[in-house]
């Protein structure tokens, strides 16, 4: 057992850090560390510079046209691109819809849809939670009636993230009535320029765009846009949702966060002393650090037993759960630590969207903000309630 | 010992109630939000109502209320997410009765509790936090009155004020305990440039750049160099204020939460039926009783003589209210899961007031540290108490 | 509205410290002060005292024996009583079986059995849980056989708080079984010294014996030792239960646990500095004390309304709830504060039977003891899960 | 990068399971702990498998495991809430191993190695609390060696050991971080007086008093005046150790706590039917593994060179074995009701365990004040990081 690099890890590494830091355009970068909310040029220049790389569906095996890195070398490059303030890659096309398509696809869907996830010319999003269905997936009600050699849509989603961006989405809809509400689901990939559709945007509490409603009039969608068979999508989606909640521990992310909380709190002051060198606020970050170190190699892990070919699991709740809860703690903190700056709202700046002079210190404009947003992440992913429950029945057989 | 409520408050706790009903409901308060934050109409019918007198002496054109007679009316603000200020005019308002000459009050007091302006306490600065002497904004005496200079921050209310209290250091240094001064500044005063802009809880605020504000000899406030006092007084009455609106705020949140676990159906059964989530329900209206009652010991306390006991007990107070407005705040936005994220559902907009008062006057830790030096002070002062041994016995 | 007491109050304040300075024998403060666990003598001496004086069921109306007190009058002897370091008055006869008594019992029972509560000559105990009915109290199995003029009663109680010293028990029995468990319970009193009656101990986790198993042989009980009619013990059992929840926010004890928690951390030294003014333990001793003091407002707040003629209803669970973890918390801080000091069991000197040298300080001795101890208040008088399953119920209508 | 056991660490482990689950089920262990806590026989035991010399280098008779191989024995002691003073022997087996001259080695070593001779170290003392340099125990040169006078407490295993190594002073201020120095004391040295007694957790200790102890020269271990570092090196390993020790005892907890709500039956249905409890028992789950994660990451960081960077990463484990030890012992407890709170049940036995060990070697606000001094100090010494402003970009 050994924590430290291999050499051959530790050149990877290196790799990784030179290309970001010639290929990043500081624009970018400084978006990110200041934590503005992102448009989609943010993310396209960034992911297509990854593309042209080969790096963009980095977690792809090499058969597919990945890389075919290793669980440390993903790893690595996650927490790299973190500190070094990369874009978050958006997960919609090369963690969701490129491993269905790949795994479940038909040649010709493969050969259609791959490489433009790889490439990172085409957004897509995810059609999955409904108004009436939202921990309770399987009991969505969109239809697809089947009308030869397509079918008609009809139906609603709901918080669709970046609807408002996509080409294309993936979707759940049902296309038959059984017993179980799981039965008679179906995966249908929908291009969003489509007739038919329409795209709402709901604000979030914080004030920013990223979630949408979609509506679904008679859309039409060529049957060869479904994976696999037909009444058989809740097996694909659950072979997603697992994946996902791995990603969500996203320790690189949170680690940069609490890097930057310790920065804010060793430029504030009070009185004479530095933020970070008062007991309380000190105590705080101390303990929400340790135990994202306990995250960080509870993932680490995780990642080695999946390297060993075991399934991730229900483990794989646990560490949503504690992933969501830690990057939650450390946006309070930062927030916290802002004092009365918390109170300025500054959408344009928010948004990189103006050059007006910031109220209080540059740091203080997202700081409230960023606790705000992350409030949904314990919501999102499957709520954190609703691990619980998978983790109390999987795992625990309660 | 005696904890209800006379009959005078409990008509207060209707009206109150009632206007926050019929002329405050969430679509109401939205548009008043998107107006900039202020209804005129609403800030006469608070004058009508006398709230803008509840707690100046009846000498003074008010109605001699109490600190609880006032948390009656913040709860009622809290309950609404009220975005006039009221708080920070009362807050003014209280300066003025306790310090002011009787022109000044004339001047001032009068046509605040007529409704007719609006004032906002500049207290902050950028590098100050919640320390109430750490003051660099100084003020000269002139020949013909004052000369203020320096910079105010985040001053609540402010972008709609028509003038400010103003601390200015009139002698010692930075973090001097002694030294401040009030000083009563119109907005449009020559010299002053107000920055006003929108806060994230929609109260509205401002910063303040004072480069050389010439002021008349009756723009100061009480004595010269003596207002850490009254200031410290009036911002511990503003954190029981506070305190009171948490209450409401979190009340409402309960409310919400509640009608909602009733209402939603997940996996063909209401939310409310999981045990998990009814147990964090018990728990959030736990920590309602708790912030309910930490609200009063705060109004009770603003009776107390001796000023360190109410400040320990302000602190304590606003401590609880830290925790709970946090703890209701984060659980009432999760139990309605997305919905409770979005800008459309009144929960998020409770849950960011929350987050501002829990951060307002002084966070938890700040709190705690004030109680931690005032007990210090008091252990130096008092013959050490035995520890519970053997020995002692 | 005013929380300062009025000179009637202040008076009558007065009154209890002096009577308690002037009565309380100091070797049974001591004991107190040092959190020994009392033997039978102790307790009995002081509620001795007190019954000569009339203040033994302090609780009670003048029409029975009572003092008559006000709401805020109990208070404050409770209050004042734990500032003393008088022994807690145990709640078994006075706050228990003496109530439904004078509530419920016969002119002969009454005559027969307050006076002994009163001059607290005769200890009580209480037979309600079983080893199959933890929480779930109304599924008792006790069995009391109708035999004419007596009942043969054959069974099992268990967690008996001080059996061992009990003269009576009152003890809910099944007369019979109908459709709900909670039919067909009656409210026996038990004379324990009648043959077939067997008390074993149960051993605490920290080594004290408070607990016990009560088994039940062919006891033969008198009919006439029956409270009100049969099978409707249920109803005088539930009038208890809230009242006991009220008592068991015990806000004067807390309180005088907390004064001897930063007692034990301004004698510690950390380095050079009193534990006491240590940042970090100086918060956790804060934000307790912050907690209580919420506490004792809500408790007054009940006890305010009690004496406008209110029930305390599903409130007094919330109080139940947050006073026992407040409580809990306390013992853990004074547990913390002595260090290796924690570590170090001397029964004999927890006993207070022993005169052998204390290893660490005097205040060590039962600190961890003491939080040891203090686990099962969460659990006793309806575990706090079954007091949030009451208030989502009754409060809430969840 | 490799996180999983090598074959030989997964025989390890099924040896020691085997151990537990056959000769140390609670029963067992009970008959011990009255037995005055020390079974000779599984002593012998524990020499015969090698556990006695895993952490020692082979030529000094030891398997030249790691810190993860000794973590894995670990688990098992807190699995088997073993009594024996295992831990506090392989610790004084490392100050040993680290400073001793060869000679010293044969003398002490090998038969510690062999299971002859049980060892525990003294280095708290009364008024020392956590601070290892807080040592007023002073050991003077004389012509023929060393004398000693002082007193150390809570010695750990000190309740049966044969010889203790003794951290003395033997130039500096109580405090100083030099002038510490180790010495070989036999229990039965003249001038000693050893008070054996019970703890909370069984495990037994022991409080030194040496007035005037005299010892040979070779009673020395190591350089004269430089303890401290090995000595910070070896509680840094024991706090790895007890650790994984906690994973042990809080993974019995969740099975015994899994399988009760399993079986026990309330109002009709069993207890683990209750979704509230469900996710308090994921709860206690997810303590289990971060704790995992943690004993995992303190072992691993015990191969670092740089020692500021190895007590750091054992005191963020140490912060989370506290609060994760606190967490799955209390709601163990609580969960099993009544019966948690008995002597007759494990439960208990492991939460009393698991409460020691919370506060053993520093509780969690000693290690948060450590690392805080720690980074501190690399503040001091590298450039300040630029706070993630506009201006900074």
């Amino acid at each position: 057992m050994e924590l430290k690099l291999s050499p051959a890890e530790q050149a990877f590494a290196a790799d990784v850090r030179t290309f970001i830091r010639d290929n990043l355009p500081p624009d970018i970068a400084g978006r990110v560390r200041r934590g503005e909310h992102l448009g989609k040029d943010d993310h396209m220049r960034w992911q297509q510079i990854l593309g042209r790389h080969g790096w963009h569906a980095f977690t792809w095996p090499q058969e597919h046209g990945g890389p075919g890195w290793s669980v440390v070398q993903r790893y690595l490059f996650e927490v790299i691109s973190a500190e070094m303030d990369c874009p978050i890659i958006q997960p919609f096309g090369p963690r969701m819809a490129g491993p269905v398509i790949y795994t479940f696809g038909t040649p010709e869907q493969k050969e259609r849809f791959l490489p433009g996830i790889r490439q990172s010319t085409v957004w897509w999003c995810q059609g999955y939670s409904e108004p009436q269905s939202g921990s309770d997936l399987a009991s969505l009600a969109t239809r697809a009636d089947d009308a030869g050699d397509h079918y008609v849509v009809n139906g609603q989603k709901i918080w669709t993230s970046y609807a408002h961006h996509a080409d294309w989405m993936f979707c759940l809809v049902r296309t038959a009535r059984e017993e179980r509400p799981q039965q008679g689901i179906s995966f249908l990939l929908i291009d969003m320029t489509s007739p038919g559709i329409t795209v709402k945007p709901i604000l979030m509490l914080e004030g920013t765009h990223s979630f949408n409603a979609v509506f679904f009039d008679n859309v039409r969608v060529p049957k060869n846009n479904r994976i696999g068979e037909e009444g058989r999508g809740w097996t694909y989606a659950k072979f997603l949702l697992e994946h996902e909640r791995v990603d969500n521990a996203a320790i690189g992310v949170t680690k940069q966060a609490l890097s930057q909380v310790k920065a804010i709190a060793a430029a504030e002051r009070d009185g004479d002393t530095p933020l970070i060198d008062d007991p309380l606020f000190q105590a705080k970050l101390i303990a929400v650090e340790a135990q994202l170190m306990s995250l960080e190699m509870a993932a680490l892990r995780v990642l080695s037993q999946v390297a060993s070919g075991a399934s991730p699991g229900p483990v794989s709740s646990l560490l949503k759960i504690r992933g969501t809860e830690v990057a939650q703690r450390i946006s309070e903190l930062g927030m916290e630590a802002t004092a009365y700056y918390a109170l300025p709202y500054q959408p344009g700046l928010i948004a990189g969207q103006s050059n007006e002079e910031p109220i209080g210190p540059d740091y203080a404009v997202t700081a409230a903000n960023n606790y705000f947003w992350r409030r949904c992440m314990s919501i999102y992913g499957g709520s954190n309630e609703i691990q619980r429950n998978i983790i109390a029945k999987a795992m625990l057989g309660l | 010992m005696d904890l209800e409520y006379s009959t005078e408050q409990s008509l207060l706790r209707d009206s109150v109630e009632r206007f926050v009903r019929d002329d405050y409901a969430f679509q109401a308060r939205q548009k008043i939000l998107a107006n900039g934050g202020f209804s005129a109409p609403h800030w006469t019918t608070f004058a009508e109502l006398g709230w803008l007198g509840i707690p100046f002496a009846e000498e003074d054109g008010g109605f001699g209320g109490s600190a609880v007679d006032l948390a009656v009316i913040m709860e009622g603000v809290g309950r609404g997410l009220v975005l006039e200020p009221f708080l920070p005019t009362i807050m003014a308002g209280g300066l003025i009765a306790a310090a002011a000459s009787s022109a000044q009050k004339q001047a001032w007091l009068t046509p605040l509790i007529a409704g007719e302006c609006k004032l906002a306490v500049a207290f902050a600065e950028p590098q100050s936090r919640y320390d109430l002497a750490d003051c660099t904004t100084r003020a000269a005496a002139t020949g013909a009155g004052w000369r203020l200079e320096g910079r105010k921050c985040v001053v609540v209310g402010g972008k709609i004020a028509d003038a400010f209290i103003v601390v200015a250091r009139t002698s010692g240094d930075r973090r001097d305990r002694t030294g401040l001064s009030l000083f009563l500044v119109p907005a449009d005063a020559d010299g002053l440039t107000v920055r006003r802009y929108d806060t994230n809880d929609g109260q509205g605020a401002a910063d303040l750049e004072l480069a050389g504000v010439a002021l008349g000899p009756d723009a100061l406030l009480g004595p010269d160099g003596a207002a850490l006092d009254p200031l410290e007084r009036a911002v511990d009455g503003a954190t029981a204020a506070v305190a009171a609106e948490a209450v409401g705020a979190m009340a409402a949140l309960c409310d919400a939460t509640l009608a909602y676990l009733k209402v939603r159906k997940q996996f063909g059964k209401p939310l409310g039926s999981n045990q998990a989530l009814q147990h964090r329900m018990v728990d959030m209206v736990i920590a309602l009783e708790e912030a309910r009652s930490a609200a009063l010991a705060a109004s009770l306390s603003m009776t107390e003589d001796d000023a360190a006991a109410r400040s320990r007990a302000i602190s304590l107070a606003k401590i609880e209210i830290g925790r709970t407005a946090t703890k209701v705040g984060q659980e009432a936005v999760q139990l309605h899961g997305a919905m409770g994220v979005t800008d459309e559902l009144d929960v998020g907009h409770y849950f960011k007031r929350l987050t501002i008062i829990a951060t307002s006057f002084g966070n938890a830790d700040w709190h705690i540290r004030r109680v931690a030096a005032l007990d210090a002070a008091t252990r130096r002062s008092a013959p050490e108490q035995p520890a519970p041994g053997r020995t002692a016995a």
